[in-house]
């Protein structure tokens, strides 16, 4: 792994000139990146009074009903926490690899990965109909000896989550330390305060960069683990329930490789978002474009296999609930939905990036944004047609989404890009001292 | 607790929580928060202390008249809910008994409006609750009334004495062996 | 369950009741009596067309009809079904704050009042008998004079459905008590067997041999719904004998 | 969203506070009245009452509790402690229902508690139907129908009424003698007039005959839907369980030959689609082939009309082919007790020659008077014997009717070419509690208090034995209603006319001495205490002589009507329409279709595909009578070519939950009626049949109308 040619570098990058050039491009604020800003404060905002609306009129007013009980909320919960794996995963991997081209992608990872957790973390709150009392799933010892059910795959989901949004803070925020001491001595007045007390009286020295290294790596070792169990948890959420096609073995890795995939799109498409944005061509080169392209590609092939699998034992096994999902999925109305997604988890992947001439960071792009088009549409197909096909046929139902549930999705996204721009201008989206490292090592 | 099968100990027993509580600096933390918001919640519930319409007295009437609870409050032994009783009741002894005093001139103002005595409830259980509180099992177990309403023999006005809060009926329902099923209050 | 309960009846402990349902699907005719009784007795409230349109309907207990064969050779296969009461009930591990739970009785438990709404018990529901509170419900004065002040209105945001008329066996449990006896076969009916104008609907301790219910077990004809799935359901179907 | 969303939305942020300081809920600061009596909280009784639902009559239960309701009393609000009925259940001394009950007999409790009850007497100001009434004094409103009954000759006055026979109808009958005017009619709504015809010509009695199918081994039902609705669905659902699973070891069977898959079809281990009409062609061809395995000696004016049939063309005219004809017969003569349930669950232009025919085979079976078989009627309570009858002239009656009084019954509704006359008459003057169909018409309506809010006796169309149900009053009326027979009574002092009322107390010690005199040896006092604590009587089952058919008469088949044809049908759980307003009932899944809040136009699955018909796409329904618009439902069930709507929707005023919502499939059933009788027929009619653009939506509880294939297609 290690064998990736450092020579993406550009020969003039030196100390100064790149610790300049980063720093610069967090003062400041143009015109469009304010208009950003403000739109995605927008939506938001309409977004938390769409909660609102929800909470005070009842759970009535999304598009939920009997017998789809679950909805784009927790579609959207799976689709965030599928791309939260993006960072701490991808970053852990390469870290622990030794892969020297991760050098400036893995901050703009990391970031992904705490965003997309809160985000995610929050759809549960969002998708119960009394969150006032959300408490209840807590431990804790109350008059009424009363506990949450350890049982309950939800409760596993909450300890899950809780744990992988501390462990990647820390993850994150680790590798932040030298610069936020360098982000200090570079500032002046309050915010110097802010990054001298963030930073941890952070001095450089080697006992420092020892402890940093060495936390670094435990770290990343566990992050992995932790990654790992949280997706396969929420994957439970459904498998370990009785619903024809949610009962099911390979749900867990299944969920697992569907969020490292939707992780690696979701990076290359902030990767490619930065570069134009914030002109950091000079950073990002298109070395670090088709290596991911080439995980992703990867994983697209994965990802197909799963689903062959999934559906080929679903088909064969012939089932009776089984299959009226199954057609259910595969036909008709739901059918259109699925055949898009298979264009473009596989489909469209498989030929942008699996043929070397068309592969460029446009065309990588495209295929980013196609595979979290089609990682949606899975969550999606997963959910509502096994609900709306309950086993007694009486009872089934279908779904259709409200204002609410189409406003707070909206408004998750805007969220997301809004916490992005935040964070490119108080800390440095590329890691200036592991970009310094690698350019030192050359 | 005899008469359940063993197949129930899966389910959460609560009794695994008294051995889990104040074991940590976590739950200490939280017991002391509890404490301090019930200390609080005292604090308000005093503050806004009701105050009934007309000042009756519990003491006058069961030490000085010798009635019984059940005289006014008749479903207490037999019936789901004790019952306030109707000015109707009251007005058959104080159409003759101590017009004269002033909350007995307030009360007969009521009667002439035909209006019943908007008294103010102290004890019960909201709504949300969803309590199923039925009075005459209570009885027949042999629960004091003052178990649950305190001493108001020796009331005036009758206050809450008692906090009645989940935690109150578990625990007294374990200290007497009845039964700690959800289903027993909530349906 | 059973067994453990025999083996107490036999130690001569306090007997624990164990709540079952016979429905002889060879009696039943489908009228519905027992929708409308079930609505009456439990303060299920009507969705009004537009959310009936949406499927949030409350049905406690419905009749589930599907057609066979063509015309004119055609027949209809029908059964209530309402909350089949698991031994094995898939609603009660998935809950995470043990909202619902099976009491010693074999009753599976909705506590109103602790649900905060996941609906994943109605997601793991095989029966689709679980209905949620869209909103707060409400009744059109003086509609609402009919309300059974023995079970609890649900507010908005819960989960429920059919409890086995659990208020209505608490009743006959306090009335014989009170009258200082045991509970005898048949003291403790639910709204919908005590309507079933065919006398469809056997209702009571599968663990007394001697009771109706335990009886209609025996005779042969009886099953589960959705048997292979194991959920062990307290509510039996006597199929149809022709 | 809209402001007051809004606002509220808002209001939740501050709201906390406000509540939290408030301390006392608003229901508490509003005065509570001092009740007339005292009601003890938490604590139940049971009154019997009876269910005024049906021609069934079922003696029924009420779970009385305390209650409180708001009302505005000089303007001022206050809460009032009041005795208000839960919920009903049957009553199990009762032998018509035995403690059971039905879907509408449960959802009645919304009829006392409706919110569009009237809430006092009201007086038309705007146009006819307009719905356009001003409240108005009970003095006045007397005063004022008074005058009308006085001024105009006694012969044009018209009553009509339900065909119930009870107190009540011995109060109209009284009344109506006293200001001299003609019987009060029914409308042909459940009043059985064709089984009543028929019987008279079978058993040689009136009335309607009981069948024992409990005790039955095959049980063939020709146009009697008797699960579904009929005569007394709760009696003989009760007695079908007991003959499918009531006795060891034996299971009766069930041939059902209906033009529509009813309730009692789908029961049925074997149905007989019949073409709409065919019914008394079906009946003569099974007699036919019966006579060929002849098994009883039956009487020969009998075997006569069943002689001559051409077993060919009957089998042609009812759709039933000749050998399912020919294996019903020999099943039927082969059962060790059998029984034909005669039936017109759907009112034919033949149907007293059809249920007369099929009523007769009972003859052949021998099966009259025998355990298993058919009861003829028994002799009506003599005390109580004038109920209105149904008289088939009543809309020519109608027609010329000066003065129109309507209780109990919907014409505007259920005979739409009614409506007419009712805006034509001088004066019309309801006695329902509900601003109807045919309620709108009236000048006057002189609201009834509910069934449960007043002391009733009523005997019930079909009991096993003698029998009445009785009810007392026991909770106040909600508003101010008065009972109809108080009015009638203050109506006649005011016309000045001689009318003495009989109380329910009255009636049944009138019923004491003809109990007494048949040496039951109870006191008067004891009698009525026990009466009203029961709910009822009933006496012995009679032992009268066995029946003999009186003149049968001839019987016509008539060929088979072409193209497709319209038939309208009394819902399970609507009736004849009444049960609309209930919110329960409209909830409650139509048997058939699944419907909520509506109902469709049953297509079966051909016809829709020929139109390119799905379930939901809404038709135009036309026939030389009118047309209606719904939506349509494809019931696999349905004959071919046979369009079937049941009656419960379409009302043009029935309070919020009935009216304007759907179709009323009268509009296009049209003035047809049974030929003996006059009794309005429910079809068949031809119609036409266009799809439409848009329209009502059918929502449905269940859109699976099958059980899917178990395995990949």
């Amino acid at each position: 792994m290690d064998a990736i040619p450092t020579t993406a570098l550009t020969p003039d990058s030196g100390h100064a000139s790149v610790r300049a050039d980063l720093l610069g491009r967090m003062r400041g604020a143009s015109g469009p990146y304010l208009a950003g800003v403000a739109v995605c404060g927008m939506i938001v905002a309409w977004a938390l009074f769409a909660w609102g609306y929800q909470i005070v009129n009842g759970f009535g007013s999304t598009g939920v009903r009997r017998p789809v009980y679950w909805g784009f909320y927790i579609v959207n919960f799976v689709f965030w926490i599928g791309i939260s794996h993006a960072g701490t995963l991808i970053s852990a991997i390469l870290r622990l690899t030794g892969a020297e081209w991760r050098k400036p992608v893995t901050r703009a990872a990391e970031a992904i990965t705490v965003f997309c957790l809160m985000i995610g973390g929050l759809f549960p709150l969002i998708h119960i109909s009394r969150p006032w009392f959300f408490y209840w799933m807590l431990p804790y010892p109350n008059e009424r000896l009363l506990w949450p059910n350890f049982r309950s795959p939800l409760f596993w989901d909450l300890t899950a989550i809780l744990t992988y949004l501390s462990g990647s803070v820390i993850y994150l925020y680790l590798p932040l330390i030298p610069d936020l001491a360098e982000l200090a001595n570079h500032s002046k007045g309050a915010k110097r305060r802010i990054y001298r007390a963030l930073s941890l009286g952070w001095t450089g020295s080697d006992r420092q960069w020892q402890a940093l290294e060495r936390s670094m790596k435990l770290m990343a070792v566990v992050i992995l683990a932790i990654a790992v169990s949280v997706h396969s948890v929420v994957a439970y959420d459904f498998s370990m329930s009785v619903m024809p096609t949610w009962h099911n073995t390979i749900f867990a890795p299944y969920f697992v490789v569907g969020a490292i995939f939707s992780g690696i799109a979701a990076l290359v498409l902030v990767m490619a978002a930065l570069r134009k944005m914030m002109g950091l061509e000079r950073y990002l080169r298109e070395v670090h474009f088709v290596n991911l392209s080439k995980l992703l590609l990867l994983m697209s092939l994965i990802w197909g296999y799963f689903t062959f699998s999934e559906h080929l034992t679903t088909w064969y096994g012939n089932l009776p609930s089984e299959i009226r999902v199954f057609q259910i999925r595969e036909h008709g109305l739901f059918g259109m939905l699925f055949w898009t997604m298979v264009a473009c988890n596989f489909v469209i992947p498989f030929v942008l990036l699996g043929i070397s001439k068309l592969r460029s960071i446009p065309t990588i792009a495209v295929s980013s944004a196609a595979v979290l088009v089609g990682m949606w549409l899975e969550r999606f197909l997963i959910v509502v047609p096994t609900l709306s096909t309950p086993p007694l046929a009486a009872a089934w139902g279908s779904y259709a989404p409200s204002w609410i549930e189409l406003s707070i999705t909206a408004g998750t996204f805007a969220a997301m890009v809004l916490l992005y721009l935040l964070f490119v201008k108080a800390f440095p989206i590329i890691a200036i001292w592991e970009y310094d490292d690698g350019v030192r090592a050359r | 607790m005899k008469g359940r099968p063993a197949a129930r100990a899966v389910r959460l027993e609560p009794a695994s929580a008294a051995r889990l509580s104040c074991t940590s600096l976590w739950g200490e933390f939280l017991v002391s928060l509890a404490m301090l918001s019930a200390l609080l919640l005292l604090v308000v519930q005093t503050a806004s202390a009701s105050e009934q319409p007309i000042g009756f007295s519990h003491t006058a009437h069961i030490e000085k008249a010798s009635m019984q609870c059940t005289d006014c409050h008749e479903g207490a032994t037999s019936r789901d809910s004790a019952g306030l009783p109707s000015i109707r009741k009251c007005m058959l002894c104080h159409q003759f008994i101590a017009t004269d005093l002033p909350e007995v001139v307030r009360l007969s103002e009521y009667w002439e409006r035909k209006h019943e005595v908007p008294w103010e409830r102290i004890y019960g259980f909201a709504k949300t609750a969803a309590v199923q509180f039925r009075h005459a099992p209570h009885a027949r177990a042999e629960i004091a009334c003052s178990q649950c309403h305190g001493d108001v023999a020796s009331m005036t006005v009758a206050v809450k004495a008692v906090t009645h809060t989940m935690g109150s009926c578990i625990q007294c329902h374990r200290d007497n062996s009845a039964t700690d099923d959800c289903l027993a209050c909530h349906f | 369950m059973a067994e453990q309960t025999t083996q107490q009846a036999e130690q001569g402990a306090e007997r624990t009741p164990q709540w079952a349902m016979a429905i002889d699907l060879d009696r039943c005719t489908g009228c519905e009596a027992c929708v409308v009784a079930c609505a009456s007795e439990n303060n299920v409230p009507t969705a009004g067309e537009d959310q009936a349109a949406m499927g949030r309907t409350k049905h406690w207990i419905r009749i589930d009809r599907y057609y066979e064969g063509e015309f004119p050779d055609i027949k209809v296969k029908y059964r209530p079904v309402m909350c089949q009461q698991c031994d094995e009930a898939p609603c009660e591990p998935v809950c995470p704050v043990n909202a619902t739970y099976q009491n010693a009785e074999g009753l599976n438990v909705q506590i109103y009042n602790r649900c905060i709404g996941t609906r994943y018990c109605a997601n793991n529901c095989p029966y689709t008998v679980r209905f949620f509170n869209w909103f707060a419900p409400e009744w059109a004065a003086p509609l609402n004079l009919q309300l059974n002040p023995d079970v609890s209105i649900r507010p908005a945001g819960v989960m429920e459905k059919c409890t086995f008329c659990a208020h209505k066996i608490k009743r006959a449990k306090l009335d014989a008590d009170a009258e200082g006896r045991e509970l005898a076969d048949g003291d403790a009916q639910p709204a919908c067997v005590q309507s079933c104008p065919a006398e469809a609907m056997v209702f009571g301790d599968m663990s007394d041999a001697d009771s109706k219910v335990a009886k209609q077990l025996g005779s042969g004809r009886s099953g589960q719904l959705l048997e292979s799935l194991g959920t062990k359901p307290r509510v039996f179907y006597l199929e149809k004998a022709d | 969203m809209d402001r007051r969303n809004f606002v509220k939305l808002v209001g939740t942020a501050s709201g906390g506070a406000v509540t939290g300081a408030c301390g006392r809920q608003a229901e508490e600061i509003i005065p509570l009245l001092v009740p007339e009596e005292s009601v003890p909280v938490g604590a139940e009784q049971w009154h019997p009452s009876v269910c005024g639902e049906c021609s069934a009559a079922c003696g029924t239960l009420a779970r009385v509790m305390a209650s409180e309701r708001e009302i505005e009393v000089d303007g001022e609000l206050v809460r009032q402690k009041i005795a208000a009925v839960k919920k009903l259940e049957g009553n199990p001394l009762d032998p018509v229902s035995g403690g059971r009950l039905c879907a509408r007999g449960h959802a009645s409790l919304q009829s006392l508690y409706n919110p569009d009850r009237l809430r006092g007497p009201l007086k038309r100001v705007g146009p006819r139907a307009s719905g356009q009434f001003e409240a108005v004094s009970w003095d006045d409103a007397i005063a004022e129908a008074a005058r009308a009954l006085t001024g105009v000759d006694p012969d044009r006055i018209l009553f009509l009424a339900r065909a119930r026979e009870g107190v009540r109808a011995e109060n109209i009958a009284r009344f109506l003698d006293a200001i001299g005017t003609p019987p009060a009619t029914s409308i042909g709504v459940g009043d059985f007039a064709a089984e009543r015809e028929a019987s008279e010509r079978v058993f040689g009695r009136s009335g309607l005959p009981l069948y024992e199918i409990q005790d039955s081994t095959l049980v063939l039902s020709i146009g009697a839907d008797f699960l579904g609705g009929w005569t007394s669905p709760v009696l003989y659902s009760r007695r079908y369980g007991h003959m499918r699973q009531g006795r060891r070891e034996l299971r009766g069977r069930l041939i059902h030959a209906e033009s529509r898959f009813s309730l009692t079809a789908w029961n049925a281990d074997r149905w007989l689609p019949v073409w709409p009409g065919g019914e008394l062609a079906l009946a003569l061809a099974i007699g036919h082939v019966l006579l060929s395995e002849q098994i009883a000696d039956a009487p020969a004016s009998v075997v006569s009309i069943f002689a001559d049939v051409d077993l060919e063309q009957a089998a042609a005219a009812s759709g039933v082919p000749v050998e399912a004809i020919r294996q019903t017969a020999s099943e039927l003569a082969q059962a060790s007790a059998p029984v034909v349930v005669a039936g017109a669950s759907m009112v034919r232009q033949n149907s007293a020659d059809a249920v007369a025919a099929a009523a007769a085979l009972n003859w052949l079976l021998g099966c009259v008077g025998k355990p298993g078989g058919v009861t003829p009627p028994t002799e009506p309570l003599e005390a109580l014997a004038r109920q209105p009858g149904f008289s088939g002239d009543w809309s020519e009656r109608l027609e010329q009717a000066a003065v129109v009084l309507v209780d109990g019954v919907n014409p505007a509704y259920n005979a739409p070419a009614s409506q007419s006359a009712l805006a034509g008459a001088e004066t019309v003057i309801s006695f329902s509690p509900f601003l109807d169909d045919t309620s709108a018409f009236a000048d006057l309506i002189l609201p009834d208090h509910d069934p449960l809010e007043q002391a009733l006796l009523e005997v019930p169309a079909v009991s096993p034995s003698p029998s009445f149900a009785a009810a007392g009053e026991f909770v106040a009326p909600l508003y101010d209603s008065r009972p109809t027979a108080t009015v009638l009574s203050e109506l006649a002092e005011a016309a000045e006319r001689p009318f003495e009322e009989i109380t329910v107390e009255e009636a049944v010690s009138t019923l004491h001495s003809a109990v007494e005199s048949a040496g039951s040896g109870t006191s008067a006092s004891d009698f009525e205490a026990k009466v009203f604590q029961d709910g009822g009587w009933q006496g012995q089952p009679s032992r009268k002589p066995p029946a003999t058919p009186g003149a049968l008469g001839t019987f016509e088949i008539a060929s088979k009507q072409a193209g497709v044809v319209f038939q309208a049908y009394e819902s399970p759980q609507f009736g004849s329409g009444s049960g609309a307003n209930r919110p329960w009932l409209q909830e409650l899944p139509d048997p058939t279709s699944s419907a909520l809040w509506g109902l469709p136009v049953e297509l079966d699955p051909a016809t829709a595909a020929r139109l390119g018909l799905v379930n939901g796409d809404n038709v135009r329904i036309r026939s030389e009578h009118g047309a209606l618009e719904a939506p349509v439902y494809v019931n696999p069930a349905a004959i071919p070519g046979v369009v079937s709507m049941a009656l419960g929707q379409g009302h043009a005023s029935y309070g919020r939950y009935a009216s304007g919502r759907g179709a009323n499939p009268m509009v296009v059933v049209g003035a047809a009626h049974d030929e003996r009788t006059g009794c309005p027929a429910m079809g068949p009619t031809p119609i036409s049949i266009e799809k439409i653009a848009g329209g009502a939506r059918l929502v449905q509880f269940s859109r699976q109308d099958r059980d899917l294939p178990p395995h990949r297609v």
